[in-house]
């Protein structure tokens, strides 16, 4: 029961942080209010076991992403709240697409999970550090080592977008 | 084979060789191609089907690639033939001839329809079909009139629309077949709802080409801005495709569908004999006239064509291989007012046959010829399909008859106020050595015809009565 | 996945051979690669590869020859972009290399066996994309582009991943001959499923571009570089195309039922309005993109039946609409149209009669006309549908007439008389001559594949 | 040689006539171009008498089949009999002269050889129509001569004066004999229909007794036929050609527009007698349009001044009279009116052709008088075609009129009244024109005076042999009365060589009665001769100029005003339908409708073009928009596909 | 058996309750939102959303090929976010702005 508790609290809190990205007007404070989303987030992921993803989404995602992003803010000195107002239909009708997509979403898949016979509980350490490892270098080897094609590309393509230089292309 | 690969190797040829050899190598490539397919006429047995390619296999998704003809093919394939010859000889005189871009796509356009009427496969033929709407195209879109884009694309689209119509009706045939080649084509009895549909299909293509009432709003503008040998073209042998269409593949393959699109077709046709006639009456641009009369004299035989009785499609033949002589010969006339005097008004002319008696002459054969009068192969043409009407329903019959006398009523107008009355000119060239030619050769042609005609309709008659199919 | 290393290791090469600032150099190690990788790939079923134990990707016959077709039409674009991105010579390989990431990702996505090579594959697609769409930096068209693009694309990134969230969720696997197991067999979580399904549907018209997820399509196409769009409409579409068919037809073919109805309404939408959209462009690309909207539509045909035939349909399809768009491009390249006008077209084919013709060719074949490509890749992908979707095939040659009046403008534009542009002569490098002559026999002959 | 070698050079030599002038005649003198159109004749005329002289029975000469369908077949194929015999001896013989005469009249023309290449064309398509076995054969000839007189009356067509006059004239005449072709061509559908062959012998022995055929069936088919003969015969309502057709030259108005041709109307009546008389009701009709025409026909020539058209419109009322006698089943009596109709029409219309060529194409008869001095055989000819035309007393008009009065009589008194009424309005315009033309002084000044001459030999000769056949015609087919043994010659000629004519009964009245009507119509014509002598030359009571007509003057001189009535009721209304079509239906419907149609997605092409605003929020909201529609979908497809 | 109880902490209808609404909300943010860093940061958010969902099921199936699945998922947004925002900086520099909204000159 205190789990489930736990799992609530973080969930609310989570989504509380998440409107703030959203609604906050200073993009340093969406910076912020997103970390602190990734936080919980992990939490949850620490709460389902998985604590190699809970490492790691802090690591990456609060570490080094986010960092990232702060370093641009600061890098084209955007920390201040320059962004003009959206205008009112807009916003109406966003949020009201959102509140729709978010109902019929959550209609739709309301019934899921009404028993379906035939699934078993797995490994309760499927989470688990080693458990993982074992899959990634054996069974998604492949995809491990392919996935550095998406690295140097984006890093080719960062280097050459972000470099300050009068390109001769046209 | 060789019946295809000639024109289409005269064509590419065409393209390389300089533009000064252009005109005889235009003519020796025609020449040649007819010679060949009258090679194939002698020792032609009519009930049999000539096969000139046929891979033996079928290929994915049906295809069969088989090319062949019988009777009616082979007639269709020397008018082809014959027509281009007359085409490029009555263009000798003109810049145009001098072009190795137009003698390469007449080849090209001969080679199109060459390969509508030999193909044996379903998408072999609208394939062909569709090909020969290129050469024409670029005919007249180099060689036609200034800032003739919007009839041009009319023209195209509305064909093309056709044409998407009649493949949709292939792909839907096709799938109740095993393959697309014509035989098993003829083997698929369709179930009853969709025969109607299917037909209609290829009726589309069809009407929009021939073209019936009310499809015809591409015609009239582009016959007259089209050059000569376009329009020539355009209504000698490409209007004729669909009239072959109708014969060969629409009516055998879809006559389920017959019960329900014989009665519009029927109508359309005979409002269109009227309706043509009545707006030819009127018209002042020469080939206007001669652009509403063929719409009038196309929905006489596509009505014919309609009524499915060998006599009425040996009519319906005879009346084809009339059309597309007469047609080369009116417009040729028309082409020659215009070349000699710019103008194709006829209020703009007048007295021509005191100046040109020989054209005058020529001219009025011609006029009479259209008008089919006895001798004349449209004579014999007329009173088939025309009786055939008439015993298809009374009321059609005689609607089919007023052609007689409205079609007079304009022709004798066109030629009259041109060519009649006190000259308003000075000067007017007379024929040269190749249009009176041309006049020649057809006048033979249509007085032969007009009096062999029993010979050409035994001819055809085992092809055609094959196409009969015993209505359900 | 000898290729895809093949590939990978060649971009790699010319990364560093870039330093050297010789850029045929470059364009000799890149084009050998290709050409190395395409023999590998054609000689696949001949040999063992060390790595055939990795199933990750798996090729048979089918992804082996729109792979081919993929690494194919690199090629073609890398020979005829290269005049023009020899022009900046210091970037010269890195806009190459990242082109042929991009092909590995096309080619994962072609040989995917399970979600984290399609996901990867994807991916790797399309981030050399974002880039490269966005190298004109100077010019805040090309710039916006990739930011259209970049944005729409993560979107839609997020939404096939919580498709593939929920395809997890549904029936407790990535792997797809599993996932078709388990649909088969009826053990899954229904709604979470078809929801799964429709989200990936999204993101996937989204990918090929199809109504209404086609918003990027245009503006991307417009502000990015000729040969960068025409790599998109090619490449990009054409493993985005397989992927899909793949997944759709093949995996879940299954649910058809449930999913067609919802693809027949892009597939109208995509038609109708691509063409619509591009009657009254006077800018080439984004015609060109209008157009491959609806050129989308037709693809997605293949997708309607189940029948192994409408892989080499589509296969032919992609072939004379990759050929053409090649074509076009390479042509508004030599003929230097930098304001990116239809207008520029106007005459040159009339002047120079090789232009002219291949020219023609693309556009009859874009609008369908026989005996090119074009008329066989749309008449094998309708015939495939015509019994289920009678109405559907009947819509598709409505706008295909559409289409042939926007074609058919073109055509008569290049071939007037008389030209706008005061070049006496267009320079047409020996390359771009193999390029439109390549292009040329795909348009001509490349349904003749289905004879063999 | 046998009679079918025979016949068939009769056919063929006006046709080598006619392909030897035309191909090479431009290139001969007039006189060998005209020498060989006129031997061809004389051949052909030459060979029809041989024919006639060793023609026994019906024969019929099979040429070839000219079409083979499923279910009928038609040949060219010709058949001798007596009907067909005497027609072609009238064509050939009336042509032999008529050629000899244009050998002078046209001497002066240009198109001198395309004129004799017309006659001579002209007399093989009138062979064919009265030679031919079956009706496609007659339908083949029917047409021809339809357009030989086109060609004829149009032969002036570049006149600077006339020239469109006489094309249009020439192309009302072809659209005109049109409509009646259409109806003969409906009639040989229906009998192709009925009885599945187009041959005389074959219907005749098919319409035999005991036959079966419907009644409305076989009036079906009459009334076609009828209706192709009122086009060719000028019948009303198709007559108003005929004197339009006067603009050709007056050689041709003799021949074709007199003699020959427009009595084709007759001979197909004629030889469709076994029809005809298993429909009374057509002949009824027949009987009232044919009294209908004679009586119009003889009101407008009373006030016509020109001296074709008085001609014209005489032979418009004498055809009419042919078909009373027709509608009253008396075939043969027509016959005979039809020979001596040619012989006496083909004399005036010569006759006038001598005084227009005399008086320089002058054709007002206002601007003549006096004429009888300077062309004396003119004069006399003329003089002996007025009389014979009147009915004069023993000529031949006289015979063949008094027949078909007769007959009248037996058949109904008011008919016969009726018909005296027009024919004594024959008589008053015929001698108002004689009189007017030949007595009084000279009305055409100093300038035509001069050149007024007799014509030559080659113009009169024909003229002199054909006054002397309009004098002694009569004698082909005289009443019982005169001459027992010679009596009906032609009558019983053409009813024991021809199929099916002998239904009519010979004579029906007594003697005393035909001798008082006899006497009766001499008296009247006498009459009226000397009452128009003392009008007309005597008092000078001349011509009144157009603008002076009043009353029922101005509707004769004005034709009844029908030919405004035709241009009101059918030619306006179709240019005006035409016109309405083409501008409004064709243009602003069809052609606008196919391009608003095309314009239509253009517009649409707008509106989606609308949707593509630049916005990046807006793509990414239809995104979602998208993706909502999607879950939508969803729940939509879950009602209606539950699974 | 039911998995639900064994692996999970919370119902399995929480978490997907939860990301759900997470991925709305950063899809609502992407919309809503005209700096570009901000709806970088959005994606990510949505991202995040079906990271948790593929974490949960994973703990539901005790299976650990989702996890490795989310682990590519990071890999992947974090090169994303390294081209996002190079692409940002050059935009930047060409229109000295982050605003999306500005971005409008492609357009019919």
């Amino acid at each position: 029961m205190t789990a489930e508790l736990i799992n609530w609290i973080l969930g609310g809190l989570s989504i509380g942080s998440a409107l703030m990205v959203v609604f906050s007007k200073h993009p340093i404070r969406s910076v912020l209010y997103l970390i602190v989303t990734f936080f919980l987030v992990s939490g949850l992921y620490i709460m389902m076991n998985a604590q190699f993803l809970a490492i790691v989404n802090i690591i990456v995602y609060a570490g080094a992403i986010m960092v990232l992003f702060l370093f641009v803010l600061m890098l084209l000195n955007l920390n201040k709240a320059t962004e003009p107002k959206t205008p009112l239909l807009v916003m109406l009708s966003s949020v009201g697409a959102a509140g729709i997509f978010v109902l019929v979403l959550i209609a739709a898949l309301k019934d899921s999970f009404i028993q379906k016979s035939g699934q078993v509980a797995g490994n309760l350490n499927a989470g688990m550090v080693e458990n993982l490892g074992e899959l990634l270098f054996k069974k998604y080897i492949v995809p491990f080592e392919i996935s550095s094609i998406l690295f140097i590309a984006s890093m080719v393509g960062a280097v050459l977008l972000a470099k300050r230089e009068k390109p001769i292309i046209d | 084979m060789e019946l295809l690969i000639l024109p289409f190797v005269f064509g590419i040829l065409s393209f390389i060789i300089p533009s000064s050899w252009s005109r005889t190598f235009g003519l020796i490539g025609a020449a040649s191609s007819l010679l060949v397919a009258l090679f194939h006429l002698s020792g032609f047995e009519p009930q049999t089907v000539r096969t000139i390619f046929d891979p033996n296999r079928t290929f994915p998704l049906g295809l069969s690639f088989k090319m062949g003809f019988d009777a009616l093919g082979l007639v269709m394939i020397l008018l082809t033939n014959g027509i281009v010859l007359l085409v490029l000889l009555s263009n000798w005189n003109r810049e145009i001839a001098k072009n190795k871009l137009f003698t390469a796509l007449v080849f090209l356009m001969q080679f199109g329809l060459l390969g509508v009427f030999t193909a044996q496969d379903g998408i072999l033929f609208y394939i062909f079909w569709e090909f020969t709407l290129l050469p024409i195209f670029l005919i007249l879109y180099w060689f036609g009139a200034k800032d003739n884009n919007p009839t041009l694309f009319k023209f195209f689209i509305y064909t093309l629309v056709g044409s998407l119509a009649m493949l949709a009706a292939l792909i839907v045939l096709g799938s109740f077949s095993s393959s697309y080649s014509y035989e098993d084509l003829r083997q698929v009895s369709l179930p009853a709802g969709y025969a109607c549909w299917i037909m209609s299909g290829f009726l589309l293509a069809f009407a929009i080409k021939i073209p019936l009432f009310p499809f015809h709003t591409w015609q009239p503008a582009t016959y007259s801005s089209a050059p000569m040998a376009g329009t020539m073209l355009l209504s000698a042998l490409m209007l004729k495709m669909a009239l072959f269409g109708m014969i060969k593949w629409m009516l055998p393959l879809t006559s389920e569908g017959l019960e329900c699109m014989r009665w519009p077709v029927i109508i359309l046709g005979s409002i269109g004999i009227v309706y043509g006639a009545l707006i030819a009456i009127k018209q002042n641009d020469i080939k206007k006239i001669f652009a509403y009369a063929s719409i009038s004299h196309l929905g006489l035989i596509a009505a014919g064509i309609m009524l499915y009785t060998t006599s009425a499609m040996q009519g319906a033949m005879i009346q084809i291989i009339n059309h597309s002589l007469i047609s080369v010969g009116l417009f040729l006339a028309a082409d020659i007012l215009e070349n000699r005097t710019g103008t194709r008004k006829i209020n703009e002319l007048g007295g021509i046959a005191k100046l040109a008696p020989h054209y005058g002459f020529w001219f009025a054969v011609i006029v009479f010829a259209g008008l089919s009068v006895p001798f004349t192969a449209g004579f014999i043409g007329e009173f088939i399909l025309i009786k055939e009407m008439f015993s298809f329903h009374m009321i059609i019959g005689i609607v089919a008859a007023t052609t007689l006398v409205l079609g007079a009523v304009y022709m004798l107008r066109g030629y009259q106020v041109s060519m009649f009355g006190a000259p308003k000119l000075t000067e007017f060239q007379d024929l040269k050595w190749n249009e009176t030619f041309v006049f020649v050769a057809l006048t033979i042609l249509i007085l032969v015809i007009g009096l062999s005609s029993n010979c050409i309709i035994d001819f055809l008659e085992p092809s055609l009565s094959n196409y009969q199919v015993t209505l359900k | 996945m000898d290729a895809l290393i093949v590939i990978f290791i060649t971009g790699l090469i010319s990364l560093f051979v870039g330093m050297l600032k010789k850029p045929y150099l470059t364009l000799g190690i890149i084009a050998s690669g290709l050409v190395l990788s395409f023999c590998l790939q054609m000689n696949y079923g001949n040999y063992t590869s060390i790595f055939s134990k990795y199933d990750n990707l798996y090729f048979n016959i089918t992804q082996l020859y729109f792979s081919e077709m993929a690494i194919g039409f690199t090629l073609l674009l890398v020979l005829g972009g290269f005049q023009y991105f020899k022009q900046d010579i210091e970037h010269t390989s890195d806009y190459l290399s990242l082109l042929l990431f991009s092909l590995c990702g096309a080619i994962c996505l072609i040989g995917f066996t399970d979600l984290f090579m399609f996901f990867l594959g994807l991916e790797i697609l399309s981030i050399p994309i974002y880039v490269m769409v966005g190298i004109k930096k100077q010019d805040v068209l090309s710039a916006e582009a990739s930011l259209k693009y970049f944005f729409t694309g993560s979107f839609a990134t997020a939404i096939l991943l919580f498709g593939i969230a929920l395809l997890y969720g549904a029936t407790a696997s990535f792997n797809l001959a599993t996932i078709q197991e388990a649909i088969q067999s009826g053990s899954y979580s229904e709604p979470m499923l078809l929801i799964a399904l429709l989200f990936i549907i999204a993101a996937f018209l989204f990918k090929v571009g199809a109504v209404p997820f086609h918003f990027w399509g245009p503006d991307v196409y417009q502000g990015a570089p000729d040969i960068v769009m025409a790599f998109m409409a090619t490449v990009v579409k054409l493993a985005a195309v397989f992927a899909f068919l793949k997944l759709y037809a093949g995996t879940f073919q299954f649910l058809s039922e449930f999913w067609t109805g919802a693809l027949n309404i892009a597939i109208i939408l995509s038609l109708f309005l691509g063409y619509l959209s591009a009657l009254r462009q006077t800018s080439f690309k984004r015609m060109l993109a209008y157009s491959s909207i609806s050129n989308t539509g037709f693809a997605l045909f293949a997708l309607l039946t189940t029948s192994p035939s409408s892989a080499g349909s589509l296969w032919v399809f992609l072939v004379a609409y990759g050929c053409a768009t090649i074509a076009l491009v390479t042509i508004s390249m030599i003929i230097h149209n930098v304001d990116d006008k239809i207008a520029a077209f106007k005459g040159i084919g009339y002047k120079n009669p090789f232009i002219g013709f291949v020219m023609i060719m693309s556009l009859l074949s874009l609008s369908g006309i026989p005996p090119l490509s074009g008329f066989f890749g749309k008449f094998l992908l309708l015939s495939n549908a015509i019994n289920d979707h009678l109405y559907l095939v009947i819509l598709a040659l409505v706008s295909s007439a559409i289409g042939a009046f926007l074609y058919l403008r073109m055509i008569v534009l290049s071939l007037a008389k008389e030209t706008e542009n005061t070049v006496e002569k267009y320079p047409i490098s020996i390359l771009q001559y193999i390029v439109l002559g390549v292009c040329t026999v795909g348009l001509l002959g490349g349904w003749l594949i289905i004879i063999l | 040689m046998t009679i079918d070698s025979i016949v068939l050079i009769l056919i063929a030599l006006p046709l080598i006539g006619a392909l030897v002038n035309g191909t090479i005649g431009k290139k001969l003198p007039n006189i060998v171009v005209g020498t060989i159109a006129t031997s061809v004749m004389l051949a052909s005329f030459i060979c029809a008498v041989l024919v006639f002289s060793q023609f026994q029975k019906t024969q019929l000469i099979h040429l070839f089949s000219l079409l083979k369908l499923d279910g009928f077949q038609l040949n060219a194929r010709f058949q001798i009999d007596a009907l067909s015999i005497w027609m072609t001896m009238i064509v050939t013989g009336i042509g032999t002269l008529i050629h000899l005469f244009s050998m002078g009249y046209m001497s002066h023309d240009k198109g001198y050889y395309k004129f004799f290449t017309y006659l001579n064309l002209f007399i093989f398509a009138m062979l064919l129509l009265v030679l031919g076995s079956n009706y496609f054969v007659l339908f083949f000839g029917w047409e021809g001569v339809g357009i030989c007189s086109y060609l004829l009356i149009g032969f002036h067509f570049s006149d600077l004066e006339k020239g469109i006059s006489n094309s249009i004239a020439a192309r009302k005449a072809f659209i005109m004999n049109r409509i009646g072709d259409a109806g003969l061509l409906f009639g040989l559908f229906l009998i192709l229909a009925q009885f599945g062959t187009l041959e005389y012998l074959d219907l005749a022995r098919l319409t035999g007794p005991g036959h079966g055929v419907a009644q409305t069936m076989l009036i079906g088919i009459t009334l076609c036929l009828f209706l192709a003969a009122t086009g060719k015969s000028a019948q009303i309502p198709l007559f108003t050609w005929l004197p339009d057709a006067m603009a050709g030259p007056t050689p041709v108005s003799a021949l074709i527009h007199a003699a020959t041709m427009v009595t084709a109307g007759i001979y197909l009546v004629v030889r469709s007698n076994f029809l005809f008389e298993l429909a009374p009701f057509t002949k009824d009709i027949i009987l009232y349009i044919g009294l209908a025409t004679s009586l119009v026909a003889a009101f407008i020539a009373l006030r016509q001044n020109d001296i074709k058209k008085v001609l014209a419109y005489s032979t418009v009322s004498q055809l009419g009279l042919m078909f009373v006698a027709l509608g009253m089943g008396a075939y043969t009596v027509a016959i005979f009116h039809v020979t001596t109709h040619a012989f006496f029409k083909a004399l005036l219309f010569l006759g006038s052709g001598s005084v227009i060529h005399a008086m320089s194409d002058e054709q007002d008869i206002r601007k003549m008088g006096g004429l009888a001095k300077k062309l004396p055989i003119t004069h006399a000819t003329f003089l002996i075609g007025t009389l014979a035309i009147s009915g004069f007393p023993l000529l031949s008009g006289f015979y063949s009129k008094d027949e078909i009065l007769g007959h009248a009589l037996a058949a109904n008194p008011l008919l016969y009244g009726i018909l005296m009424v027009s024919v004594a309005m024959t008589s008053i315009y015929m001698f108002r024109m004689y009189f007017l033309v030949f007595f009084g002084s000279f009305r055409g000044g100093e300038k035509a005076a001069s050149h007024l001459h007799e014509s030559p030999l080659i113009m009169t000769l024909p003229l002199m042999i054909l006054a002397i056949l309009s004098v002694f015609g009569g004698i082909l087919n005289l009443p019982g009365l005169f001459l027992h043994s010679g009596a009906h010659w032609l009558n019983d000629f053409l009813s024991a060589n021809t199929a099916g004519l002998n239904l009519l009964l010979a004579e029906h009245l007594a003697a005393s009665t035909t001798l008082i009507l006899m006497f009766v119509a001499s008296a009247m014509t006498l009459l009226i001769l000397i009452w128009a002598y003392i009008n007309y030359a005597k008092k000078q009571k001349l011509a009144l100029a157009d603008e002076e007509l009043h009353g029922w003057q101005l509707w004769s001189n004005k034709k009844l005003y029908i030919d405004e009535l035709y241009a009101l009721v059918f030619v306006k209304p179709i240019e005006f339908i035409g016109t309405l079509f083409y501008s409004n239906f064709d243009i602003k419907v069809l052609a606008k409708g196919v391009y608003s149609f095309a314009q239509l997605f253009s517009k649409l092409g707008g509106v989606t073009r609308k949707w593509q605003n630049g916005v990046l929020s807006s793509y990414l909201f239809w995104m979602l928009i998208g993706l909502i529609s999607l879950i939508s979908y969803y729940f939509i497809k879950l009602q209606v596909w539950n699974f | 058996m039911n998995p639900t109880t064994t692996n999970l902490s919370a119902s399995i209808e929480f978490y997907i309750l939860l990301s759900c609404v997470l991925f709305t909300i950063g899809a609502l943010g992407v919309l809503v939102r005209r700096n570009m860093i901000v709806l970088l940061m959005c994606i990510e958010l949505m991202l995040n959303a079906v990271n948790l969902l593929l974490v949960a099921f994973s703990t539901y199936y005790g299976q650990g090929d989702a996890q490795i699945f989310v682990f590519f998922i990071i890999v992947v947004a974090a090169a994303e976010a390294t081209v996002g925002l190079s692409i940002l900086i050059m935009a930047y520099r060409n229109n000295k702005s982050t605003d999306v909204g500005l971005f409008k000159t492609l357009k019919d």
